[in-house]
């Protein structure tokens, strides 16, 4: 399990790879990636506040909880804080599993759990300011899945 | 205790952390503390249910007991992902 | 949308990199990979047969449907055909969304379409000769659920 | 019109492909001729509901018209990703 909080972006191809690099256990590797989406066409950028210390707590927790439910091989969490432009990649999660039906839930699990259970903070910037994104009562429903 | 604020409430109060020195036995009790003291406390902590409370760095309910307690942070409902 | 079907290897980290790289729509993408995976210990190889034609034929409706029913920006499948070895990558499906469940979603029906419904057919070589891979119920169930 | 064949039906029957002169009205009809050529046709053909069938490329089923077409293919169920 490797969990990462930085402020730098990370390289989606090199995480890919190297995180389905030579597994003869897991038949199924998922990666999910979230990128900075331009929703009104004027955002000018997103900038991403954190609590340092409890997000790599909140973050772990997370990611062991998802890898006993779905006896994981091995889960990855990368998500990144400050400012980021649209277009750029905010954070991605990677799961790997014998079996793809538990890499999906497992990769959608850590996602709806990291959306609302893991102190960060989004603002969006446009000409007009910046405001605090809401959290949607939808992610919060999303945890009632699992 | 440290309190720290993130997000909307921490511009609200204007500051990202302070020492409180308290006898507040659970967090609500540390909240009606805290909206005594000036206004913008009082704004910030107007309606608890925009609100979510973390004891040392575990997400928590505002019954949570304080004893022994070295962080309590408050901020609005997490958007990450 | 791209439809590659191949015998030589492909590179997970090139590929995923530039299927999101520089989306401003989408703010999700889903990645999934499968590798050959060593069951029972005694896998030698994994010899995939495939009609041409008909295989690029099926796997463009398979990710025109998945496109179309939930509004996907673009969609990616590569599928190796051949003689691959344990570790080695099979194939990769891409899906990119605004919403991370129309991504995720839209990977799962990829995975399931593909799995039961592209002409291909998987032969496992052991110590003890070769077998043809029998179909699954479960992945024919799988369908029920589109 | 061309006969192709798939995986274990392939290695069964011992070709890949061959033309086939027919006059054969519906899949099941060739089915049936080939299965009345020989031993190997007849252990391919043995059960059908262990078969595939794609007509023109085209996953199909076994009452299928053949008239107009060019190329049938027998297999068993697939088994990609």
């Amino acid at each position: 399990m490797r969990i990462v909080v930085q402020d730098a972006p990370f390289d989606l191809g090199t995480e890919a790879a190297g995180f389905a690099e030579g597994r003869a256990v897991s038949g199924a590797v998922v990666t999910f990636t979230g990128i900075v989406r331009d929703v009104d066409g004027g955002l000018q950028a997103m900038e991403i506040e954190h609590y340092p210390g409890m997000t790599e707590a909140a973050l772990t927790e997370i990611a062991e909880q998802a890898i006993s439910r779905w006896s994981l091989e091995d889960a990855l969490v990368i998500h990144r804080h400050g400012r980021l432009e649209v277009g750029d990649m905010i954070m991605m999660v990677a799961t790997a599993a014998r079996h793809r039906k538990d890499a999906f839930e497992a990769a959608e699990y850590l996602m709806d759990y990291l959306k609302s259970r893991a102190p960060f903070w989004k603002r969006e910037v446009t000409a007009d300011g910046a405001d605090w994104v809401a959290a949607r009562d939808e992610d919060e429903d999303a945890l009632g899945r699992w | 205790m440290d309190v720290l604020y993130f997000a909307w409430v921490r511009e609200r109060i204007g500051i990202p952390q302070e020492a409180v020195d308290t006898q507040a036995g659970t967090v609500m009790d540390l909240v009606e503390e805290l909206r005594g003291r000036e206004e913008r406390y009082a704004a910030a902590f107007a309606d608890i249910s925009a609100l979510r409370v973390a004891v040392d760095q575990q997400l928590t309910d505002f019954d949570a007991p304080l004893s022994g307690v070295r962080e309590v942070a408050f901020f609005p409902p997490m958007t990450g992902g």
